[in-house]
C-alpha cells in the first residue's frame, strides 16, 4: 500500500500519524488518570466514570452558553473557568457519591461495580431530563481552532496541543500531590492499611472521601477537554468506560507510570492500525491485543513484585 | 401493495415470493375492496362494524394508532424530532375532523434503543392495543426486528427514516427515501458542478452506510465516466477519533469526501475536521446523514460549508413547508430544528389519513391495497406520492450547511424520483 | 458417634424444601402463567425465561465460585447466533431467495456481495450439529478463556474487566463484519424449524413449555452440582482458595469447569431466544445487557438458584410494565434496584425469603434448620476473592 | 527431648533438601543461599526474629512463592518446578498462620474437602460420601477435639478450635512432610497446652517443619532448630546448642 506514496508522504504520514497517536494519548490518560487513582489506589470499580466525565463536559457547555450570552468579551478565556468549574462539580458529585455508597462498600469491590453501574443509569437518565436527550456542542474560542503549519503536508493541530499541554499539566500535579504531598503519604497509608493508618491519627474517612472527589473531579477535567473533540450527550460516557478500564488494568492498577505507559502503548497501536485497516478493525484487533497481553502477564505492565 | 398497477415495476414477480404477506393477497387484488362497502365508502362518520371488520381499537368516536420510538437510550436523540411531528400531525388532522369522522388518540411506546424491545413493543401495540396504524422506528435494526410482527400480525407502519433499501413489504409505508433515490442524484450533481473525480468513502459501521456507500461506489464506478474511489472506511458507532483517516484524506486528497457518519461520531468527525485544518468552503464534502437535527450538535459554524444531500431542509421555500415550520415551533417551541427524518415522520399519519379515506376502511388489507397512488401535495416537501413497491416518489436537493446551522438549497432534481428499492446493476 | 442427620443422611442431591421449591417452580411456569396469562403475556414470560438461564450459570460462577463475568451475553449470543444460522439457512432456500443475485444464500450476505456461503456456516445446515454447537460453541469458548485467565490466578475484578472488554469487541466484530454476521441488523426473519413454522401462536406456545421444560432440566442439573463435593468446593474456593490449592486440589480447573458450564447454560437460553423471538443481534451480546444479566441474579439472590428464576422473571416484568407506563422513569427505577440490591439486599429476593419468611414457614420450606446444614442462602456475602494472585 | 538424630550433607535418607535456596522480591533477598536438610520423622522447628524469612520459606517448599534460584528435593522430587496442588498430592502439607479454614461450610465438610479423594472435577463431581469418608472424618475429628461439632459451620469456632480444624484438615491428607505455622500463636493456656498434646500425636510418623516463637513449645517439641536472620541460617542443632550460640543470643534471644 506504500507504492502509491513518495518518501516524502511517507515521512509526513508517520509523523501525522505520530502525532494523531499523541492526541489519542492524550485523551487516554486523562481518562484513565482518574480511574487510575480511584481504582488503582482505593480499589473501587467505578463503573459511572464516564458519566462524571459526561457531567464535566455538560458544565463546559453551559458555561460557554453563559460565556457567549453574558461576557462575549472574555469569551476567549472561559475554557479555564469552565475546566476548574467542571472539576468543582464532578468532584462534589464524587464526594457525594463516596459518602452516600461508595463508602458502605469497600469490601466487596466487584459490588462496587454494580453499585456504580446503577448510579450510571441514574446519572443517565438524569442528563436526559434536565440537558435534553439531544447532544450538545460546545464552541471553542478562536485562538483553539486551526492547525500550525510545519511543513507542506504536515500541520499540528492547535486544540491537540492544548489537550497533550493539559494532559502533562494535570499529570505533573498528580504525581506530586500523589508522591511528594503529605496528603498523598496519607492516601498511600491508607491503601496500604486502613486499620493502621486510622490507629495513627490519619482521619481515613476523610481521606477516601477526598480521594474518590479528586478522582471524579479529573474525570470532570477530562469531559471539560473532550468537548473539544467530540459532542456532549447523555450518554456519551458509556462510550469511554471500557477502553478506560483497560488502559489501567493494562498499566497496572496502582501504578501511575503504569497508566501513562500503558496509554502510550494502546494509543500508538490504535492509531497505526487505524492507517492501515479500518477503524472498526484496528480497534478490535487494539483491544484483542490487550486482552491477550492481559492474560499472558495479568498483573499489568508495571506492577512492583511484594511478597506476601 | 400490488404486484399488478405499472410495468416499471420489473422485479415485483419475484419479489412477492419473498413477502409471505404476499401469499395472502386475494388472487384479483384489483376488485376493489370498497366495492363491498360502496355506500359507506365516504360518509361523514360510518358505521364501526362497516369500516372495521378486524377488530382494530376503532369505535364510532375514535381510533387508537400508536408511536413507536425511542425516548430512552442512544436513538433519543434522533427520534424525539420524529415524536414530535407525528404528534402534531395528528393534533393537526384531529382539529380537521380526524379519520372518517373520527378522532385519533395513540399510544406511545418506548423503543429504548433497543431493537428487540421495539419488537416487544410492536407486538404490544398490534396485538393488546389492537393499534389500527403504527408510526414509528428510526434505524434499519429497530424495523428488522418489528417486520416479522407486523408482517404476523398483520399491522401498518408508517416508517420516516432514510435507509439502505432491499425491503419492500405489505405492511410498511416508507416516508423516507430508500438509498437510491438519496444518493445518485447527489453524486451526478456533485460530478457536474464540482467536476468531481476522486471520491473517499466514510461511514459508520453498520448497514445503512455501507449498503450507500456499495450503491455510491457502483454508481461512480459504473455510471460516472472517469471517477473513481480513492478511500472507503468504516468506524464503529460511537467512534470519537477520526484523526487517522483525515491524515489519509490529506494524502489523497479526494475532490469528495462523502460521509456517511451517524450519532455522537458526526460531531467529532466534522470537530477534528476543521482542527485539522480541512477547509469545508475549500474541499467538497458531500453527506446524506447530516440534518438539521445533527448540526445542533456539531455546531453551524464547523460543518459550513458542507453538502448535504436529501429530500427535505428546514428551509424550503414554499407555502406547505412555511405553515409545518410554523405550526412546529408553535407546539414544540421556537429553538427546535426538523430535519428530513421528522418531516418524513410527519407524512404518516397524513399519508395514512388519506389512505383510509380512499379505502373507506381502517382494514389493514385495504390500507395496503390503497396506499399505491396515494397523493400528498400538501406535504412539506412539496407534493409525494406513494409508489405501489410502498414508498415514495420524491424530489432530492443538495443543501449547503450554513453558519446559523440551517442549509441553503443549492439543487433540486426536476422531477420525482421513483423508489427503487432493489436496483439492478447496484448489487 | 454424633453424626447426625444432615451429614449422614443426604443420599440424594435434592433436601425437601429444594424438591418442593421446584415443584412449585413447575408449578408456577407450566400450570398457572399459561391459564392466567394470554398468548401475548405468555411469550413475554417464555423470552424472559431464556435470559433465566443465564442468570442459573450466573448463580453458580458468580454466586458459588465468585467468578463475576461480565461477558454473559457473549455466550448467550453465541448460542443464539447458532441457532439462528441453523433457521436462516432453512429460511434461505433458493426458492424464497430467487430475487438475489446468489439464491441460496441468507439475504444479508447477497446484500453484501458475498456469492458463497462461508464454510463456516456451512455445518450450521444439519440440526444434529447446531443443537450441539448451541452448547459446545459458547463452552468451547469460555474453556479458551477461562483456561488462560484461570491458569493465571486472573480473577476478581481483572476477570470481569476482561470479560466487558470481551463483550465490547465481540459487539465490534459482529456489527463490522456484517457481511457474514448481519452486522447490527442481527439475524432476523427466521421462519420455520425443519419445515414447522415457528412464527405462529400453536407453535410458540409448544416452545414455550419446550423451554419451561429445559430450564427445569437445567436447574436440577445446577442442584446437582450445586451439592455435589464440587458446589462444596466452589464455596471453599471463593472463601479461601490457597487453602484448597493447599488441600491438593487443582483450583483453575474447577474454575473453568463452572465457567464453562455457566456458558453452556447461556448458550441454551440464546439458543431459545432465537427460537421464541425470531430473531438474534448483537444488542445481547455487548456490555449492557451482559450486566443487566448479573442484575437479574443479583435481585433473585445470587447464592439461589430459584432465586434467580423469580429475579429475572421480576425484573423483565418490571421492566416491561415500567416503560409501558413511565419510560423515562424506567432507568431511575432500574439504576436504583442495582444500589439498592447491592447495599441493603446483598442477597436479593432469596435472603429476604429467608429472613423473613422462611423462619415462618417451619423447616420443610428451609427454615431454622437448614441454618447449620450447607451453604444455603443465607449466607453472609462472599468478600472478593483477592484480584491477582503471584 | 534432645537431638537424637544428628545427620550431615552426605546423608541420603532426606525427606526434605533445600540447597542454596534464594528469591528476591524486586533486589531485595527474603531468603539468601539458604541450605537445610529434613530427616525422616524429624521434627524440625525454624525460629528467628520477625522478617527473617520464616514464612517465606514455608511458601518456597509449598509452591506459594517461585524460587529465584536454588533448588528443593521432597524424596528426590524436585518441588521448584511443581504447581501447589501436586506437591500436596506429592505429600507437602501445609498450616498457615492465620487460621485458614472454610467458614461457610460445616466442620465436616471442611474435613471432607480435605479428604484425599475426588480432586478431580470429575471426581469431586461423582464423589459420594460414603463409609470410608465418613468413618475417617469422624476419626479426625475426634483426635482434633471437635467430634460433636461436626455440623456447627466452621465461622461459629473458637479461634483455637478453627486452629485445630485446620490442623485436622491436613491430618486427613496423611502427608509425609508437615509444614506448621505458629500453630499456638493467640491460643488461651487450656488451648495452648491441648494443642501441643495434639501435636506430639500427630507428628508421629512424618516429618515436621514448625514455625513457632514460644520458646517453651519448641523446647518441647524440636529434634532441632534452624535459627534464621535475614533470609540466611544464623544457627542451627538442638535446641541447647543453638541457646548457647552467642550469635543467637545477640540477634534474636538477647532483647
Amino acid at each position: 500500500m506504500f507504492s502509491d506514496y513518495s518518501l516524502a508522504e511517507l515521512s509526513s504520514i508517520f509523523l501525522m500519524q505520530g502525532f494523531a497517536g499523541l492526541i489519542l494519548f492524550s485523551v487516554f490518560v486523562l481518562m484513565a488518570l482518574g480511574l487510575a487513582i480511584i481504582f488503582g489506589q482505593m480499589g473501587v470499580i467505578n463503573m459511572a466514570h464516564g458519566e462524571f466525565m459526561i457531567l464535566g463536559a455538560y458544565v463546559t457547555y453551559f458555561t460557554s452558553q453563559f460565556f457567549l450570552n453574558h461576557l462575549p468579551s472574555l469569551f476567549g478565556i472561559y475554557f479555564f473557568v469552565a475546566m476548574i468549574l467542571a472539576f468543582l462539580a464532578s468532584g462534589a458529585l464524587g464526594m457525594a457519591t463516596e459518602w452516600l455508597m461508595i463508602r458502605h462498600l469497600y469490601k466487596r469491590p466487584l459490588d462496587t461495580l454494580l453499585a456504580t453501574w446503577g448510579l450510571s443509569l441514574i446519572l443517565q437518565q438524569v442528563y436526559r431530563s434536565v440537558f435534553g436527550p439531544r447532544e450538545v456542542g460546545v464552541e471553542l474560542p478562536g485562538w483553539m481552532m486551526g492547525s500550525l503549519p510545519v511543513t507542506d503536508v504536515v500541520e499540528v493541530q492547535i486544540n491537540g496541543l492544548f489537550v497533550m499541554g493539559l494532559t502533562i499539566a494535570i499529570t505533573v500535579a498528580v504525581a506530586l500531590l500523589m508522591y511528594r504531598s503529605s496528603w498523598g503519604k496519607q492516601v498511600r497509608a491508607v491503601v496500604q492499611n486502613r486499620v493502621m493508618a486510622g490507629a495513627v491519627g490519619i482521619n481515613t474517612e476523610k481521606v477516601d472521601r477526598y480521594t474518590f472527589g479528586l478522582g471524579c473531579g479529573i474525570a470532570g477535567v477530562a469531559g471539560s477537554a473532550f468537548t473539544m473533540i467530540g459532542s456532549t450527550g447523555p450518554t456519551s460516557g458509556q462510550l469511554y468506560i471500557v477502553d478506560t478500564f483497560l488502559v489501567v488494568v493494562f498499566g497496572g492498577a496502582q501504578s501511575l507510570l503504569g497508566t501513562i505507559a500503558s496509554a502510550f502503548t494502546i494509543s500508538q497501536a490504535q492509531s497505526t492500525l487505524e492507517f492501515f485497516l479500518s477503524g472498526s478493525m484496528a480497534k478490535v484487533l487494539t483491544l484483542i491485543g490487550v486482552v491477550v497481553i492481559l492474560m499472558l502477564r495479568p498483573q499489568g505492565l508495571f506492577v512492583i513484585k511484594v511478597r506476601r | 401493495m400490488s404486484t399488478h398497477q405499472d410495468g416499471s415495476d420489473k422485479f415485483s414477480a419475484t419479489r412477492r415470493r419473498l413477502l409471505k404477506g404476499l401469499a395472502a393477497l386475494p388472487a384479483a387484488p384489483l376488485l376493489s375492496s370498497t366495492a363491498l362497502f360502496p355506500s359507506r365508502a365516504f360518509a361523514q362518520a360510518p358505521a364501526t362494524s362497516a369500516v372495521n371488520t378486524t377488530g382494530l381499537a376503532v369505535t364510532d368516536t375514535d381510533v387508537t394508532v400508536g408511536i413507536l420510538h425511542s425516548v430512552t437510550g442512544t436513538m433519543a436523540i434522533s427520534e424525539t424530532g420524529s415524536v414530535q411531528a407525528e404528534k402534531l400531525a395528528i393534533d393537526q388532522i384531529n382539529a380537521m375532523g380526524g379519520v372518517l369522522g373520527r378522532k385519533i388518540k395513540f399510544v406511545q411506546e418506548d423503543g429504548a434503543s433497543d431493537w428487540p424491545n421495539f419488537a416487544e413493543k410492536a407486538k404490544k401495540l398490534l396485538v393488546n392495543d389492537k393499534c389500527a396504524a403504527v408510526f414509528g422506528c428510526w434505524t434499519s435494526a429497530s424495523r428488522k426486528a418489528v417486520l416479522p410482527v407486523f408482517e404476523q400480525y398483520n399491522g401498518m407502519l408508517y416508517y420516516p427514516t432514510f435507509y439502505e433499501g432491499l425491503e419492500q413489504s405489505k405492511n410498511v409505508i416508507y416516508t423516507g427515501q430508500e438509498a437510491t433515490q438519496q444518493i445518485i442524484a447527489g453524486l451526478d450533481w456533485v460530478q457536474r458542478e464540482k467536476g468531481a473525480k476522486s471520491f473517499y468513502l466514510l461511514g459508520s459501521d453498520y448497514i445503512w452506510p455501507r449498503t450507500s456507500n456499495k450503491i455510491a461506489r457502483k454508481h461512480i464506478e459504473n455510471f460516472m465516466k472517469g471517477s473513481k474511489v480513492v478511500g472507503e472506511e468504516y468506524f464503529p458507532l460511537g467512534h470519537t477519533q477520526f484523526n487517522s483517516v483525515i491524515n489519509k484524506i490529506k494524502l489523497t486528497k479526494p475532490d469528495v469526501i462523502y460521509a456517511i457518519i451517524v450519532g455522537g461520531s458526526n460531531v467529532a468527525f466534522y470537530k477534528q475536521l476543521k482542527a485539522a485544518g480541512i477547509d469545508l468552503s475549500k474541499q467538497t464534502l458531500l453527506t446524506i446523514s447530516v440534518t438539521e437535527d445533527e448540526i445542533d450538535g456539531i455546531g453551524g459554524d464547523n460543518i459550513a460549508g458542507a453538502y448535504s444531500c436529501m429530500k427535505y431542509f428546514q428551509s424550503l421555500d414554499n407555502p406547505n413547508n412555511k405553515d409545518f415550520v410554523a405550526a412546529f415551533k408553535k407546539m414544540w417551541g421556537e429553538k427546535t430544528v426538523i430535519g428530513d427524518v421528522t418531516q418524513a415522520a410527519y407524512l404518516g399519519p397524513w399519508l395514512w389519513k388519506l389512505t383510509v379515506e380512499k379505502a373507506g376502511s381502517f382494514d389493514i388489507d385495504k390500507i395496503a391495497e390503497a396506499s399505491a397512488g396515494i397523493e400528498f401535495p400538501k406535504a412539506p416537501e412539496g407534493y409525494v406520492k406513494i409508489h405501489p413497491n410502498h414508498h415514495l416518489w420524491s424530489k432530492t436537493r443538495v443543501g449547503q450547511a450554513q453558519l446559523d446551522g440551517q442549509f441553503k438549497v443549492v439543487f433540486e432534481t426536476p422531477d420525482l424520483i421513483e423508489p427503487n428499492p432493489f436496483p439492478k446493476g447496484y448489487q | 458417634m454424633t453424626t447426625q442427620a444432615p451429614t449422614s443422611g443426604r443420599s440424594f442431591f435434592l433436601r425437601p424444601q429444594d424438591m418442593i421449591g421446584i415443584a412449585l417452580l413447575a408449578l408456577l411456569l407450566l400450570v398457572v402463567l399459561p391459564l392466567a396469562l394470554d398468548n401475548f403475556r405468555l411469550q413475554f414470560v417464555g423470552k424472559y425465561l431464556t435470559y433465566a438461564f443465564v442468570a442459573l450459570g450466573l448463580v453458580l460462577c458468580w454466586g458459588y465460585a465468585g467468578i463475576l463475568s461480565l461477558g454473559q451475553g457473549v455466550f448467550f449470543g453465541l448460542g443464539g447466533y447458532c441457532m439462528a444460522m441453523y433457521l436462516k439457512l432453512e429460511a434461505s432456500s433458493v426458492e424464497n431467495t430467487r430475487i438475489q443475485s446468489t439464491p441460496g444464500i441468507p439475504d444479508f450476505m447477497d446484500w453484501n456481495q458475498i456469492t458463497a456461503l462461508p464454510w463456516f456456516w456451512e455445518p450450521f445446515r444439519h440440526f444434529g450439529f447446531t443443537t450441539l454447537a448451541v452448547v459446545a460453541v459458547p463452552a468451547l469458548f469460555a474453556l479458551i478463556l477461562g483456561f488462560a485467565l484461570f491458569k493465571r490466578r486472573v480473577g476478581g475484578v481483572y476477570f470481569a474487566i476482561i470479560t466487558q472488554a470481551l463483550a465490547a469487541i465481540m459487539t465490534i466484530l459482529i456489527v463490522g463484519q456484517q457481511g457474514y454476521t448481519g452486522g447490527i441488523n442481527g439475524i432476523t426473519d427466521l421462519r420455520t424449524l425443519h419445515g414447522w413454522d415457528i412464527r405462529t401462536d400453536g407453535a410458540k406456545t409448544v416452545l414455550y413449555f419446550v423451554c419451561v421444560g429445559l430450564l427445569l432440566a437445567c436447574i436440577l442439573l445446577a442442584y446437582y452440582v450445586k451439592s455435589s463435593k464440587l458446589g462444596r468446593l466452589l464455596v471453599a474456593m471463593r472463601d479461601k482458595e490457597d487453602r484448597v490449592r493447599f488441600s491438593g486440589y487443582d483450583v483453575s480447573s474447577f474454575k473453568v469447569f463452572v465457567f464453562c458450564l455457566s456458558a453452556a447454560l447461556s448458550g441454551i437460553g440464546g439458543a431459545m431466544f432465537t427460537l421464541q423471538v425470531g430473531f438474534m443481534s448483537p444488542s445481547f451480546v455487548g456490555i449492557v445487557p451482559s450486566i443487566e444479566m448479573v442484575i437479574y441474579t443479583a435481585v433473585g439472590g445470587r447464592l439461589s438458584i430459584l432465586g434467580a428464576i423469580y429475579g429475572t422473571l421480576l425484573v423483565n416484568w418490571a421492566k416491561t410494565s415500567f416503560s409501558e407506563s413511565f419510560p423515562e422513569l424506567w432507568l431511575l427505577g432500574l439504576g436504583g434496584l442495582f444500589i439498592a440490591v447491592v447495599l441493603a439486599f446483598p442477597n436479593g429476593i432469596a435472603g429476604l425469603w429467608q429472613v423473613h419468611v422462611a423462619p415462618r414457614l417451619g423447616p420443610l420450606f428451609g427454615g431454622p434448620a437448614r441454618r447449620a446444614a450447607s451453604p444455603a442462602v443465607a449466607e453472609p456475602l462472599p468478600v472478593a476473592t483477592p484480584a491477582v494472585a503471584e | 527431648m534432645n537431638a537424637n538424630v544428628i545427620t550431615d550433607a552426605m546423608n541420603k535418607d532426606f525427606v526434605l533438601a533445600v540447597e542454596g535456596l534464594t528469591v528476591s522480591f524486586d533486589g531485595f533477598k527474603a531468603v539468601n543461599d539458604l541450605s537445610f536438610y529434613v530427616d525422616e520423622n524429624e521434627i524440625r522447628v525454624i525460629i528467628g526474629p520477625n522478617g527473617a524469612g520464616k514464612t517465606t520459606v514455608l511458601d518456597l517448599i509449598c509452591g506459594r512463592t517461585k524460587a529465584t534460584a536454588g533448588s528443593i528435593r521432597f524424596k528426590d522430587r524436585e518441588l521448584t518446578r511443581m504447581k501447589e496442588h501436586e506437591i500436596v498430592r506429592a505429600g507437602v502439607g501445609r498450616k498457615f498462620q492465620n487460621p485458614s479454614i472454610y467458614e461457610d461450610l460445616t466442620v465436616f465438610e471442611n474435613l471432607e474437602i480435605s479428604y484425599p479423594k475426588g480432586r478431580t472435577v470429575m471426581g469431586a463431581l461423582t464423589f459420594r460420601r460414603d463409609g470410608p469418608v465418613k468413618e475417617r472424618v469422624q476419626e479426625v475429628a475426634e483426635t482434633i477435639f471437635l467430634a460433636d461439632q461436626l455440623d456447627q459451620r466452621a465461622e461459629y469456632l473458637s479461634h483455637g478450635q478453627k486452629q485445630w480444624l485446620e490442623i485436622g484438615m491436613l491430618l486427613i491428607q496423611d502427608p509425609e512432610l508437615l509444614m506448621l505455622d505458629e500453630p499456638v500463636a493467640g491460643m488461651s493456656v487450656s488451648e495452648r497446652k491441648k494443642t501441643a498434646e495434639l501435636l506430639n500425636r500427630i507428628i508421629k510418623d512424618r516429618s515436621v517443619i514448625v514455625i513457632e516463637h514460644d520458646m517453651k513449645f519448641v523446647e518441647d517439641i524440636a529434634h532441632k532448630v534452624t535459627v534464621l536472620h535475614q533470609g540466611r541460617i544464623l544457627s542451627e542443632g538442638p535446641m541447647a546448642k543453638v541457646q548457647a550460640d552467642p550469635k543467637v543470643v545477640e540477634v534474636y534471644l538477647g532483647h
